[in-house]
C-alpha cells in the first residue's frame, strides 16, 4: 500500500464565519434576582443572605449523565463520598433541578438538546462543567463532531478538570460553587447596576 | 479447527470459482469477492456453510476504492470468515446484507452515515449517528473536512 | 394557529390510539443519552424507535492521527465501564498484527485485571437495573462494592476508572506487594457476603420476580440473527463465549464454566450477570496460583509500523469487544474500527419493545445495558 | 375572643404544622434513606444530623422562579396545586389529635375525610392534563386508573372498624377503643387491605407509578417549578402524615395510649411518625410494579379481602 502522499486522519477545522447555536424552546430568561432592587438596607441584606444559604444548601442536581464521568457522578452520589451531605439530591425532572452537572462529552447532536434542558431549568440555575470532555473537548477536541466545551453552548459556573475527575474534585467543585452562590447579590447596589448592564450587553453580543 | 477452514474454503471455490479465498495467519478465512454476488456470497455462507453470526461490517477508504470488511461467524463451528468487498469510491452501491443477518442493518447504516456508501435492499435507510442537521460530508472518508462554523464562549455574572 | 397552539396537546390525539412519546436522551432510565421514540397505544408500547448517536465523538476518526500507542488510552473510554477489556482487545490486535511478544506474568496480569474489571461492570448494571425498576438502594449498594474494586485498581494502574494498564507487549507495572491478599478478600466478601446480601436485598423479592420473569424474551434465533453478545446471547440459551470457544491470550489454562440460561427474559439476563461474577471470581483464584514470576513488559520495535489488516476479539463484560485494525505500515493506525457489542445488542430494541409495557421498556434497557460511549463512539 | 378569631388561629395552626411536617418529612424521609443505604444523608447544615436541611430546602424552595410552559392550559395548570393541597389541608378537621383536641368532632367523621380525600385525584388530573407534557398526562391517566380502584378497597377496609364501633365520628372510634383495646386485635385483616391500599393512594413505593421516576421522569408534577411544585411536594408529605393519623385511629387506638398513660398529642403523634417510617421504610426497600400487576392487586386480591373482611366482621358480630 503506498500512502505516502495520501491525506492522513487528522481533521481539519476550515474557519467560517461566527454562527450562535441553534437554540430550541423559549428565550434566555433574566438574570437570576437579588433582593436589593426591591428594598434597600440591612434587611434586604440579611434576606439575601437567607436566600443564599438556602440555595447553596439545597441545589438538587440534574440526572444527567452524558459520558464516563456520570459513572464518577453517580459515584459521588453513592454511599462513600454522599452528595446528600450537602443537601444534594438527583432529580430527573429539569425544572425543579438547581443545578446541572455536565458530565460528559457534548456532541453536536447533543448541544441543542443541552440547551433546551438548561433553558427549562427554573432561575436561579447553576452549571458545573465536570471534566475534560465538558471544559474543552478534552480528548476528543479534534473530533468533528464534539463541541469543545459545553460553555460554548450554556454559560458554566465552575469547571473541575479531570478525565474523569475523582469524586472529592467533583465536591471540591460543588463547595467553590457554595462560595460563589454566598457571595451573589450582596455587593453594591451600582456595582451591581453596573455589571448587569455589562452583562446584557454581552448577551446582546452572543 | 483447519479441517473446517478447508472445508469452507473447498465449497466456496467451488460454487463460486471468480473469487479469490485464503486463510490468514489468524486462522480466518478470507474472501475477496466482486460486489455483484456480494447478495449471493452471503446467502450461500449463511445457509450452506452456517455462518450465522455477523459480527460486523466495517468499510475502510483506501482512496481510490472503498472496501466493506464483513466479518461473519459459525457459532457451530468456531470458525471465522472475512468477506472483502471493493467499492467505487464515488458511485458507491452494493446490495444490502441485512436481509440475511438482521443483525446487519445498523452497520450497514453506520457506514452509510460514515462512507456514503448506498446499500440496495436495506429495509430502513436512514442516517443513524450523525446529526439531523448534519454539516454535510462522510466523517470517515480520509478526504473529510470539517466546516463547522466556530462558537463563542458564553458566560452570564451573577 | 401559533407556533404554540400547534405544541399544545389534542384531545383528539390523546384520546385516539396512538401517542408518540420521546424517550430521552435525557431521561432518568435510559442509561445515558438513548433516545427511545415510542408509539403508545394506551400504556402498551407498539412501535419503538432507538435514536442513538448523540454521543458519537469520533473515537474512530480521531485515532487515525494517533500513533499506535496513543490511541490505548482513548479505548478505555469506549466503553467506560469495561476499560481493561477495551485495552486488552484492542493491545491484542496491535500485538498480534506486528508480531509482539508478551510475557506470561503480563498475561495473567492482564486476565485478572480484565476479570476484576467484569465483576466492576457487571455490579453496576445489577444496581442500574434494580434503579429502572424503581429500587434505588440496591443501586447504591452495587457502588458500594465498587468503591472497594476502585480501591483495588487504584493500587495498581493509579486510576479509579481510566486506567491506561495494558500496554503493547505488557502492562505498565508489577503487582505492588501484599495485592493479592486483597483482591483475594474482596473476592471472598464478594461471594460469601455482598452476593446473597443482593439476593436478599432484591433478587428473592417477588415484585422483583413478577417484573422480570417471562418479561421481555428474546428468542435464540432472534439472539444469533442480530449479533447479539455476551449476557444476551447466553440468556437467550447459546452457549458462547469466546473466552472458552476462542480463547485468546491464556483463557485456556483455566476452568471456568459458561453461564447460559435457556428462557431469554429479564430475570435470564440477570441472573447470567450475577453468576458470572462468581465464575470471574474462580478465573481470579486460579491466575494467582498459576501466576509466575518474570517480567511485565516485552520488547517492543522501536519503530512499530505494523502492516496487513486483523480482526480480533475479546469478551468483554457486555459481550463480544472485536477490533479491526488496518495499518499500512506507518507510524499511526490506517483504520480503527471498534466493533461495539452494546451497538448490536442496542439493535434489538424495537423488536422486544414490540407490545411490552411502558414500564418494561425500561426494564428493556436496563437487561441491554447499552453503554453509549460504545454505542456511538 | 370571637369565634371567627378562633377559627382562623386554627387555621394557622393547621398550616405552620403542615409546613413543618412537609419540610419535617422530606429531611426524615432523606435521613432515613441515608440511613438504610449506608450514607449519612443531610450533614452539613445544623447540627446534628444536618437538621437545618429542611430550612435550606423551603427556602430554595420557595425563591425559585415559577416557570409557566408555554403551552401550558393557563387556568387548569394555576390551580392545580391549589386543588391538590386544599383536601389534604380539610382532612385536618376531623383528625383527633388529642382527647379534646381535634377541629370539629363530626358524626360523619369518616364519610368526611373519604369523600374529601378523593378530591385530590382531580388536583393530579388537573396537573396532568394543563401541563401540556406526555410524561405528565400518562402520570395523571395512572393516577387516575391507580387512586379509583384503590379507594373501594381502602373505604371498604374501614367498614370493619365502623361495624364495631358503631360509630362514624373519629373521635367516637377512638373512645371505643380506649374502652375495649385497639381495633387491630380484632381488625387485622382490615389494617393489611388499609395499609397496601393506602401506599397505593399516596402513590408511595411499590405503588408510586404515578411519579415512576425510572419512567416517568416525574410523573405529574415534571412541568412545575417553585412555589407551586412546593405546594405539591408539601400536599404529598402531608397526605402521608395524614393516612398514617387516619391509620393510627382506626386501629392503633388514636391518642390511647398503651400503657395506662394519660392519652395526649405526643402519643398520638408518636404512632403515626412510626407509621411514616415504615412507609418511608417500604419506600427506600421494594421496587416498583406495573400497572397491571397493580389493577390484579387491587380488584383481585384486596376488593375480595376486604369483603370478605366484612362478612366475617359481620358473622362475629352476630355470634
Amino acid at each position: 500500500m503506498d500512502v505516502s502522499k495520501k491525506l492522513r486522519g487528522t481533521v481539519r477545522i476550515q474557519e467560517a464565519p461566527m454562527t450562535d447555536v441553534k437554540v430550541m424552546g423559549s428565550q434566555e430568561s433574566e438574570i437570576a434576582p437579588g433582593v436589593w432592587q426591591h428594598a434597600p438596607g440591612v434587611v434586604t441584606t440579611s434576606l439575601q443572605t437567607a436566600l443564599n444559604w438556602g440555595r447553596q444548601n439545597s441545589m438538587w442536581y440534574l440526572t444527567f449523565g452524558l459520558a464516563c464521568c456520570a459513572i464518577e457522578m453517580m459515584a459521588t452520589g453513592g454511599s462513600r463520598y454522599d452528595f446528600d451531605r450537602f443537601g444534594m439530591v438527583p432529580w430527573p425532572s429539569p425544572r425543579q433541578a438547581d443545578l446541572m452537572i455536565v458530565s460528559g462529552t457534548v456532541t453536536e447532536k447533543m448541544a441543542p438538546r443541552v440547551r433546551t434542558l438548561w433553558e427549562q431549568m427554573a432561575e436561579p440555575r447553576y452549571v458545573i462543567a465536570m471534566g475534560a470532555c465538558a471544559t474543552n473537548g478534552g480528548p476528543y477536541h479534534q473530533g468533528y463532531n464534539v463541541v469543545d466545551g459545553v460553555d460554548k453552548v450554556i454559560p458554566v459556573d465552575v469547571y473541575v478538570p479531570g478525565c474523569p475527575p475523582r469524586p472529592e474534585a467533583l465536591l471540591y467543585g460543588v463547595v467553590q460553587l457554595q462560595r460563589k452562590i454566598n457571595v451573589a447579590g450582596k455587593q453594591e447596589p451600582e456595582k451591581q447596576k453596573q455589571e448587569k448592564v455589562e452583562s446584557e450587553a454581552v448577551k446582546e453580543d452572543v | 479447527m483447519s479441517e473446517i477452514n478447508e472445508k469452507v474454503k473447498g465449497r466456496l471455490i467451488e460454487q463460486f470459482p471468480g473469487v479469490e479465498v485464503s486463510e490468514t495467519e489468524f486462522g480466518q478465512v478470507e474472501v475477496k469477492a466482486p460486489k455483484e454476488i456480494i447478495a449471493d456470497l452471503a446467502r450461500f455462507v449463511r445457509e450452506e456453510l452456517d455462518f450465522d453470526y455477523l459480527t460486523m461490517v466495517a468499510g475502510v477508504d483506501y482512496i481510490e476504492y472503498l472496501q466493506l470488511v464483513y466479518h461473519i461467524r459459525s457459532l457451530k463451528d468456531y470458525a471465522e470468515l472475512i468477506i472483502k468487498v471493493d467499492v467505487d469510491s464515488e458511485n458507491a452501491v452494493v446490495a444490502s446484507v441485512a436481509p440475511i443477518w438482521t443483525g446487519a442493518n445498523w452497520h450497514e447504516r453506520e457506514a452509510m452515515d460514515m462512507f456514503g456508501i448506498q446499500f440496495e435492499g436495506h429495509p430502513d435507510p436512514r442516517p443513524i449517528l450523525l446529526p439531523e442537521d448534519w454539516q454535510g460530508g462522510h466523517p470517515l472518508r480520509k478526504d473529510f473536512i470539517d466546516k463547522r462554523p466556530k462558537r463563542e464562549r458564553q458566560f452570564r455574572t451573577r | 394557529m401559533s407556533e404554540i397552539e400547534a405544541r399544545r396537546l389534542k384531545a383528539e390525539e390523546v384520546g385516539h390510539e396512538k401517542l408518540i412519546l420521546n424517550l430521552g436522551p435525557q431521561h432518568p432510565s435510559t442509561h445515558g443519552v438513548l433516545r427511545v421514540i415510542t408509539t403508545l397505544e394506551g400504556e402498551r408500547i407498539t412501535e419503538a424507535e432507538p435514536d442513538i448517536g448523540f454521543l458519537h465523538r469520533n473515537f474512530e476518526k480521531i485515532v487515525e492521527g494517533w500513533t499506535w500507542s496513543q490511541v490505548i488510552p482513548l479505548t478505555d473510554r469506549n466503553d467506560y465501564l469495561a476499560n481493561i477489556n477495551n485495552e486488552h482487545a484492542y493491545v491484542l490486535a496491535v500485538e498480534k498484527l506486528a508480531g509482539i511478544e508478551v510475557p506470561e506474568r503480563a498475561e495473567y496480569i492482564r486476565v485478572i485485571m480484565s476479570e476484576l474489571n467484569r465483576i466492576a461492570s457487571h455490579l453496576l448494571t445489577f444496581g442500574t437495573f434494580a434503579m429502572d425498576m424503581g429500587a434505588f438502594t440496591p443501586f447504591l449498594y452495587g457502588f458500594r462494592e465498587r468503591e472497594l474494586l476502585y480501591d483495588i485498581f487504584e493500587k495498581v494502574t493509579g486510576a479509579r476508572m481510566m486506567h491506561n494498564y495494558v500496554r503493547l507487549s505488557g502492562v505498565r507495572n508489577d503487582l505492588p506487594d501484599g495485592w493479592d491478599k486483597e483482591v483475594l478478600e474482596f473476592l471472598d466478601r464478594l461471594e460469601n457476603d455482598v452476593i446473597p446480601d443482593y439476593y436478599d436485598l432484591l433478587i428473592k423479592n417477588p415484585i422483583f420476580e413478577a417484573r422480570s420473569l417471562g418479561v421481555g424474551v428474546l428468542t435464540k434465533e432472534d439472539a444469533i440473527a442480530y449479533g447479539a453478545a455476551g449476557p444476551i446471547l447466553r440468556g437467550s440459551g447459546i452457549d458462547w463465549d469466546l473466552r472458552r470457544d476462542m480463547p485468546y491470550s491464556i483463557y485456556d489454562r483455566f476452568d471456568f464454566e459458561v453461564i447460559t440460561r435457556e428462557e431469554g427474559d429479564h430475570y435470564a439476563r440477570f441472573m447470567v450477570r450475577m453468576d458470572e461474577m462468581i465464575e470471574s471470581a474462580k478465573i481470579i483464584r486460579q491466575a494467582f496460583e498459576q501466576m509466575p514470576e518474570g517480567p511485565v513488559m516485552g520488547k517492543v520495535p522501536r519503530v512499530l509500523k505494523p502492516e496487513g489488516d486483523i480482526y480480533s476479539a475479546v469478551e468483554g463484560p457486555r459481550g463480544e469487544i472485536g477490533v479491526y485494525l488496518v495499518g499500512d505500515g506507518n507510524f499511526k493506525p490506517y483504520r480503527v474500527k471498534w466493533r461495539a457489542p452494546s451497538f448490536s445488542n442496542l439493535s434489538i430494541l424495537p423488536l422486544m419493545a414490540k407490545g411490552q409495557f411502558v414500564a418494561d421498556i425500561v426494564l428493556t434497557i436496563g437487561t441491554l445495558d447499552p453503554i453509549f460511549g460504545e454505542v456511538d463512539r | 375572643m370571637p369565634e371567627w378569631v378562633m377559627a382562623i388561629i386554627k387555621i394557622l395552626i393547621v398550616l405552620a404544622f403542615i409546613g413543618l411536617n412537609g419540610m419535617f418529612l422530606i429531611w426524615a424521609e432523606r435521613k432515613v434513606a441515608g440511613f438504610i443505604q449506608a450514607r449519612i444523608g443531610p450533614a452539613r447544615v445544623g447540627r446534628p444530623q444536618g437538621f437545618f436541611q429542611l430550612f435550606a430546602d423551603a427556602i430554595k424552595m420557595f425563591s425559585k422562579e415559577d416557570v409557566r410552559p408555554a403551552a401550558a392550559d393557563k387556568w387548569v395548570w394555576w390551580f392545580a396545586p391549589v386543588v391538590f393541597f386544599t383536601p389534604v389541608a380539610m382532612a385536618f378537621l376531623v383528625l383527633p389529635f388529642g382527647p379534646n383536641v381535634i377541629g370539629l368532632d363530626m358524626n360523619i367523621g369518616l364519610i368526611y375525610l373519604a369523600a374529601v380525600a378523593s378530591f385530590a385525584l382531580l388536583g393530579v388530573f388537573m396537573a396532568g392534563w394543563g401541563s401540556n407534557n406526555k410524561y405528565s398526562l400518562l402520570g395523571a391517566m395512572r393516577a387516575g386508573a391507580q387512586m379509583i380502584s384503590y379507594e373501594i378497597p381502602l373505604i371498604l377496609a374501614t367498614i370493619g372498624v365502623i361495624m364495631i364501633t358503631g360509630t362514624l365520628s373519629t373521635q367516637g372510634i377512638v373512645e371505643y377503643q380506649v374502652a375495649h383495646g385497639w381495633n387491630i386485635k380484632t381488625q387485622f385483616l382490615a389494617f393489611v387491605v388499609f395499609f397496601i391500599a393506602m401506599l397505593a393512594e399516596l402513590n408511595r413505593t411499590p405503588f408510586d407509578l404515578v411519579i415512576a421516576e425510572s419512567e416517568l421522569t416525574s410523573g405529574f408534577f415534571t412541568e412545575y417549578s417553585g412555589i407551586r411544585w412546593g405546594m405539591f411536594m408539601f400536599a404529598e408529605y402531608t397526605n402521608i402524615f395524614v393516612m398514617s393519623a387516619l391509620a393510627v385511629t382506626l386501629f392503633f387506638g388514636g391518642w390511647a395510649s398503651p400503657f395506662g398513660l394519660v392519652g395526649s398529642v405526643l402519643i398520638f403523634l408518636i404512632k403515626t411518625y412510626a407509621i411514616v417510617f415504615l412507609i418511608i421504610w417500604i419506600r427506600w426497600s421494594v421496587p416498583r410494579v406495573r400497572i397491571d400487576q397493580l389493577m390484579t392487586l387491587g380488584w383481585k386480591f384486596l376488593l375480595p379481602l376486604s369483603l370478605f373482611n366484612i362478612v366475617f366482621t359481620g358473622l362475629i358480630l352476630l355470634i
